[in-house]
């Protein structure tokens, strides 16, 4: 009888066809097979790099549709079975872990209103939902910003500038205490917007933009080196995954007498 | 029909084929990874007060482990997350797996296999429990600080969480002696302001290197202990574990490219400012 | 019945966003057993919402091909790649060795990880033909963005030590007091918008439903 | 202009005098209500007689005992918790170790719960237990109280809370130890006021409160003061010379939805292009990717055209629905870029990794571009590529400058005094630890 995960949640002692079927799939023949389309698919959507053409919409639809349907099975197993269903059919679960919770209802009442959305008419209910889920977690959010966010960054921000300037390192201190003090303030007055930007509050916010640049100068080279990072990771795929150029290498240091 | 005005060299660079940099790229990529040249990797102290507190730990210390990120993020923390799980498979630390984006738990999973291979006798509900993808973000932070069981009663392989043995004593956020989290955005605000902040947990970021400058105040006011920035500082990290493996292969081609644009860069400006001058000079001298 | 569309949702919200937050300063035992009580009603809460953001996705795809909209044959590429997705998963799960785990690894990844591996070629024509240093804020930001590049990679590393301390120390100072300040802008933004959820002033999270 | 701002600093510089006096009153251990047992502790030492007589032969050396010790319930608790203060004993050295052993009676069982040498567990390191203390007794004549907060009984057997529970402490030199002679008792009791969290909850009202005067008031006069914002005049100009040359202008909402603040900033920035680009023969293209916000945007550059007196130049099909994908929709946009060459381009609102490619085609095209963005990451590629960028909340600062809305107004207003606010304790707070006094420093410590 062919288990269906549906009623049956695989545990994580594979079962004798689970196991066939995963060696299967990680067999080299799939793998083989994989890494031919992974390497077809990376190149129609380097062929974006050229120009926007059907076969890159086509990877772009065929890529949402999957994330789509990987979601709803992940969301399947992991929230509405064990967090609701099992909660509240707990003999549909095959481990036979799962507790009666009946007060799950009500979540699930609130969360059906959310579906109901797609009814015309029915819309308004929704509204109930979020004031319930977002009203409490923005009151929690209230809270953890000042002890998680405000007053850490702000306590850390009021540090001892060592005036007493000896030679050696100190000089250090002293110069990465100013740039704190200077770099962190100098961008809360550029974005202070209450008073115009004159004399010497209009000096402040002049370094306070230079502040923001140099701060935004680092991201500016990290991103480039992200993105780089992205290209020799696939790079990486095409030449040794699926050319599998550490073979011509050998080749070349045979031929080159190595 | 008169010759196009002889292009001089600042000219013709400004106005270089897309298809010449497109290639110009591609080998400065592809040449130092069959040629490696070996260029040595400098560990900065952000990544070693990461590897540090993982290998001073005791053996078998709980470890919380996040990896919020997505296939858009694989190349850069995929070979970071390998990385500090081989060496938390060293030192027989214990640790829960979380994933906060939607599209993540495979890649952790595969790493998972691909770590058991290495470690054999690295057990599945006794050395570490992957507890998979829970919708909510922010939500899951505040429930996996009350507990594991309530927010995940199912792991990512559909076993029930309550009986395992690694829950016994290690069964919320409060209890981890260490968390490591794989950021590809800002859930890693929400896991310092939500989670490690409210039950004082040390906590360490591996990011990607676009949002890796957010972290540097965190690391500054203490809320974190170390920063594991981009592939190079999964470089770093694997020199330290001397298992070098994909990032570090990858290093000389990151090396060449960052060079090849900083060339682009300086010279670009640089001849556009002359063109500019040229210009004008030409100008005032019709005038 | 207009009270339960308008009036009921904002009194609930400011009664609800009240009560965790007071809820906050109460170590009491109750205190604990309302914030673990509210958690995982939200999960469930969320676990829906979820449902309801796919649901709308397949809604909105399956009206393009209604309405033969030009482009609709992608939108059938789209549900058809849900739907088997959604099949094979539900049938064998999605762990690594199964139909659904096998796609994710050899379509999906290299799929989203090319899209964005992309940039770098752009990067790379803008570095050659826009990224110009036409103001005196754009220059700060140009020569701190190279010397980060150039000094956070082994050949900086290689050129001289001086050029990755002085990488790295931009990074832990310059660039960590401007992130500071923008910070410290973002935390009182998230209050503000917090305190209008909470008083009923902000209601564009409510969305239209009616 | 002048009274709205000094009105301000009078009304903040109250407050933080009020919250300073609020703080002062506490000379004692706040006590939390209905729990009565600490203010007994603080008169007299629990002194419970132990019932066998604490005989311990006469130590070779001379072990330092405290002269006192109080137990009492720990407070900022749920309820399972005690903790045990004694002053540093006379002449104690690092060497010497004290031990503390819990019992569940007088006379009963002793299991040693906490074992530390003489230079630990100070009462400062403690500021969640004791926040007044951190916070004005701190560090006046350096450590001197020992506080150990017990929470279980031996392997993590909590304590119940309302059950008495007996504390004896030990110390112990060099192999000799000695009891400090009385037996302490004390019961864990739920507190319900968590005075660590003092200096936030203050802070949350005050910032809270602010932000909703200034709502209100900015409900009552739209025209509060606010900074002209150069971004601004940079998008004006730019239409100038893009309209003198007759191409047209493309203006961009960002990749985001109504959800987002910087959507609705970018909105409400298009009005004002719309009413200037009326009266000139340039069209505006807007390209949406979010069918919600293509009405909305078609909706304000109807009105736009209306305000500027030229309905009939409106042409809604310049308003148009491109793509939801992310990649699609930026190559679209660069088509059109190529194709109808706008002499300039607008980027407001939230964007995503494919904000490179938009400005560097922009850019490539010889166009005039002004962008405007929260997005930190995307900021540096438009600073770069762009003629002018709007940074962060200047964005949102440009659309309640240019909206009067009372919503975004107040917020940012009210956001400006707490920003004030900040400033002023920077300030002095640096001044001060600078030279040694810690006080304004440590009110803003989270100890929760």
């Amino acid at each position: 009888m062919l288990n269906l995960a549906i009623l049956l949640q695989a545990e994580s002692q594979l079962l004798p066809w689970q196991q066939s079927m995963s060696d299967f799939f990680t067999g080299s023949a799939m793998v083989t097979i994989g890494t031919w389309i992974a390497a077809g698919l990376t190149l129609v959507m380097f062929s974006f790099i050229y120009k926007d053409n059907a076969l890159f919409r086509l990877g772009e639809h065929l890529y949402l549709g999957i994330s789509a349907g990987y979601l709803m099975s992940l969301y399947f197993f992991n929230n509405m079975k064990p967090v609701f269903i099992y909660q509240l059919l707990p003999f549909l679960d095959p481990s036979g872990d799962s507790v009666l919770n009946l007060w799950v209802i009500i979540p699930g009442i609130l969360g059906v209103f959310i579906l109901l959305r797609l009814v015309p008419g029915l819309g308004w209910l929704s509204r109930t939902t979020f004031a319930f889920y977002i009203g409490g977690f923005t009151g929690i959010t209230l809270s953890k910003v000042f002890s998680g966010l405000l007053l850490p960054q702000f306590y850390a921000t009021i540090d001892v500038i060592p005036y007493a300037v000896t030679s050696g390192p100190d000089f250090i201190k002293l110069l990465n205490a100013l740039v704190l003090f200077v770099g962190a303030l100098s961008v809360l007055v550029y974005f202070f917007f209450s008073v115009e930007h004159r004399g010497f509050v209009g000096g402040v916010s002049r370094v306070g933009v230079y502040s923001l640049m140099i701060a935004f100068g680092a991201t500016f080279g990290y991103t480039i080196m992200a993105r780089v990072s992205l290209l020799i990771g696939r790079i990486q795929f095409l030449m040794f995954d699926w050319i599998h150029v550490e073979i011509i290498q050998r080749f070349a240091t045979i031929f080159r007498g190595g | 029909m008169e010759s196009p005005p002889k292009l001089t060299f600042p000219e013709l660079f400004l106005q270089l084929d897309r298809r010449i940099i497109y290639s110009l790229v591609a080998l400065a990529v592809a040449i130092p990874l069959i040629w490696p040249i070996g260029l040595p990797i400098r560990i900065t102290p952000e990544v070693q007060s990461v590897f540090d507190k993982i290998e001073n730990l005791p053996e078998g210390s709980n470890i919380m482990m996040s990896a919020d990120f997505d296939p858009a993020s694989q190349p850069e923390l995929y070979p970071m997350m390998k990385s500090v799980l081989r060496h938390i498979a060293r030192k027989k630390h214990k640790v829960a797996i979380t994933v906060l984006w939607p599209n993540g738990p495979n890649l952790v999973a595969q790493c998972i296999e691909e770590i058991k291979l290495e470690f054999p006798d690295w057990k599945n509900t006794e050395d570490y429990v992957f507890l998979g993808y829970q919708v909510g973000g922010t939500i899951v932070i505040i429930g996996v600080g009350n507990s594991f069981v309530d927010t995940f009663p199912k792991d990512f392989y559909g076993s029930t969480t309550s009986t395992m043995p690694i829950i016994k004593d290690f069964s919320r956020l409060g209890q981890a002696d260490y968390m490591i989290m794989f950021e590809a955005g800002n859930s890693g605000d929400w896991w310092i302001v939500y989670g490690t902040e409210v039950h004082n947990v040390e906590v360490g970021g591996g990011v990607t290197a676009v949002v890796a400058p957010q972290y540097y105040p965190y690391l500054q006011a203490k809320q974190l202990n170390g920063i594991i920035g981009g592939l190079k500082g999964a470089a770093e990290y694997e020199m330290l574990m001397e298992h070098p493996d994909m990032a570090v292969s990858a290093m000389d081609s990151q090396s060449m490219v960052h060079a090849l644009l900083f060339v682009a860069i300086v010279l670009a400006n640089l001849f556009a400012f002359i063109v500019a001058m040229q210009k004008r000079n030409t100008a005032r001298r019709e005038k | 019945m207009q009270f339960f569309r308008k009036q009921f949702p904002i009194l609930l919200a400011f009664v609800m966003g009240m009560m965790m937050f007071i809820r906050e300063f109460i170590p009491a035992k109750i205190a604990i057993n309302l914030y673990e009580g509210f958690t995982n009603w939200a999960i469930v809460i969320v676990g829906f919402s979820a449902l309801f953001a796919i649901l709308s996705l397949l809604h909105h795809h399956v009206n393009k091909i209604r309405r033969k909209v030009p482009g609709h044959g992608y939108s059938i590429v789209t549900i058809v790649a849900f739907v088997q997705m959604l099949i094979l998963g539900l049938i064998f799960s999605v762990r690594p060795g199964t139909p659904v785990g096998w796609e994710y690894w050899w379509l999906f990844v290299p799929m989203q990880a090319t899209m964005f591996a992309t940039l770098a070629f752009f990067i790379a024509s803008a570095a050659f033909r826009a990224f110009r240093a036409r103001t005196w804020e754009a220059l700060a930001l140009l020569v701190a963005g190279l010397f980060v590049m150039i000094g956070r990679v082994p050949i900086g590393e290689f050129i001289s030590p001086y050029l990755s301390d002085f990488a790295g120390w931009i990074m832990n100072n310059p660039n960590m007091a401007g992130l500071r300040g923008v910070a410290l802008g973002v935390a009182l933004a998230q209050i503000a918008i917090s305190v209008r959820i909470i008083f009923g002033i902000e209601r564009t999270y409510m969305g239209g439903g009616d | 202009m002048k009274n709205n701002l000094s009105q301000a600093a009078i009304f903040l510089l109250l407050l933080f005098t009020l919250s300073l006096a609020g703080f002062a009153q506490e000379p004692v251990e706040p006590s939390a209500p209905g729990d009565g047992s600490e203010i007994e502790a603080l008169q007299g030492a629990d002194i419970v007689i132990g019932l066998e007589p604490a005989v311990s032969e006469p130590p070779a050396v001379n072990v330092p005992l405290p002269e006192s010790a109080t137990l009492d319930d720990l407070a900022n608790d749920n309820g399972t918790g005690v903790v045990l203060q004694f002053p540093a004993s006379p002449g104690e050295t690092a060497e010497l170790t004290y031990t503390v052993l819990i019992g569940e009676s007088a006379g009963g069982p002793w299991t040693p719960v906490a074992e530390f040498t003489a230079d630990t567990t100070w009462k400062e390191d403690e500021g969640h237990f004791f926040p007044a203390f951190y916070w004005f007794e701190k560090g006046r004549d350096g450590k001197t109280i020992h506080a150990v907060p017990i929470r279980n009984l031996g392997e993590n057997v909590p304590l119940e809370t309302g059950k008495q529970y007996f504390v004896k402490l030990q110390s112990a030199l060099g192999g000799t130890t000695a009891e400090y002679p009385e037996v302490l008792s004390a019961t864990p009791r739920e507190n319900w006021f968590d005075t660590s969290k003092t200096n936030m909850l203050i802070l949350a009202v005050l910032f809270g409160a602010t932000v909703l005067y200034f709502i209100a008031r900015a409900r009552r006069d739209p025209n509060l003061f606010i900074r002209k914002i150069n971004g601004l005049d940079a998008v004006d100009e730019a239409i100038g010379r893009a309209t003198e040359m007759g191409k047209p202008i493309l203006y961009l909402n960002g990749m985001s939805t109504l959800a987002d603040l910087s959507t609705l900033a970018a909105l409400n920035i298009l009005g004002r292009v719309a009413r200037r680009v009326a009266n000139y023969e340039s069209t505006l293209v807007v390209p949406c990717r979010d069918p919600i916000v293509l009405t909305v945007a078609q909706e304000i550059v109807k009105a736009g055209y209306a305000d500027a007196g030229r309905p009939d130049a409106y042409n809604e099909d310049n308003i148009f629905f491109l793509t939801e994908d992310q990649f699609s929709y930026a190559a679209a946009v660069c088509g059109i870029m190529m194709r109808d060459k706008p002499a300039a381009n607008f980027f407001m609102g939230y964007y995503y990794a494919e904000s490179l490619i938009l400005a560097e085609t922009g850019a490539n095209t010889g166009a005039i571009q002004i962008a405007g963005t929260d997005a930190a990451t995307q900021i540096a590629f438009f600073v770069t590529t762009c003629d002018y960028t709007l940074i962060g909340e200047e964005l949102y600062a440009a659309s309640a400058y240019l909206s009067r809305e009372p919503l975004v107004l107040g917020s940012l207003k009210g956001q400006d005094m707490a920003k004030l606010f900040m400033m002023i304790v920077i300030v002095i707070g640096t001044l001060l630890v600078t030279f040694g006094m810690h006080f304004i420093k440590d009110l803003f410590k989270a100890l929760g």
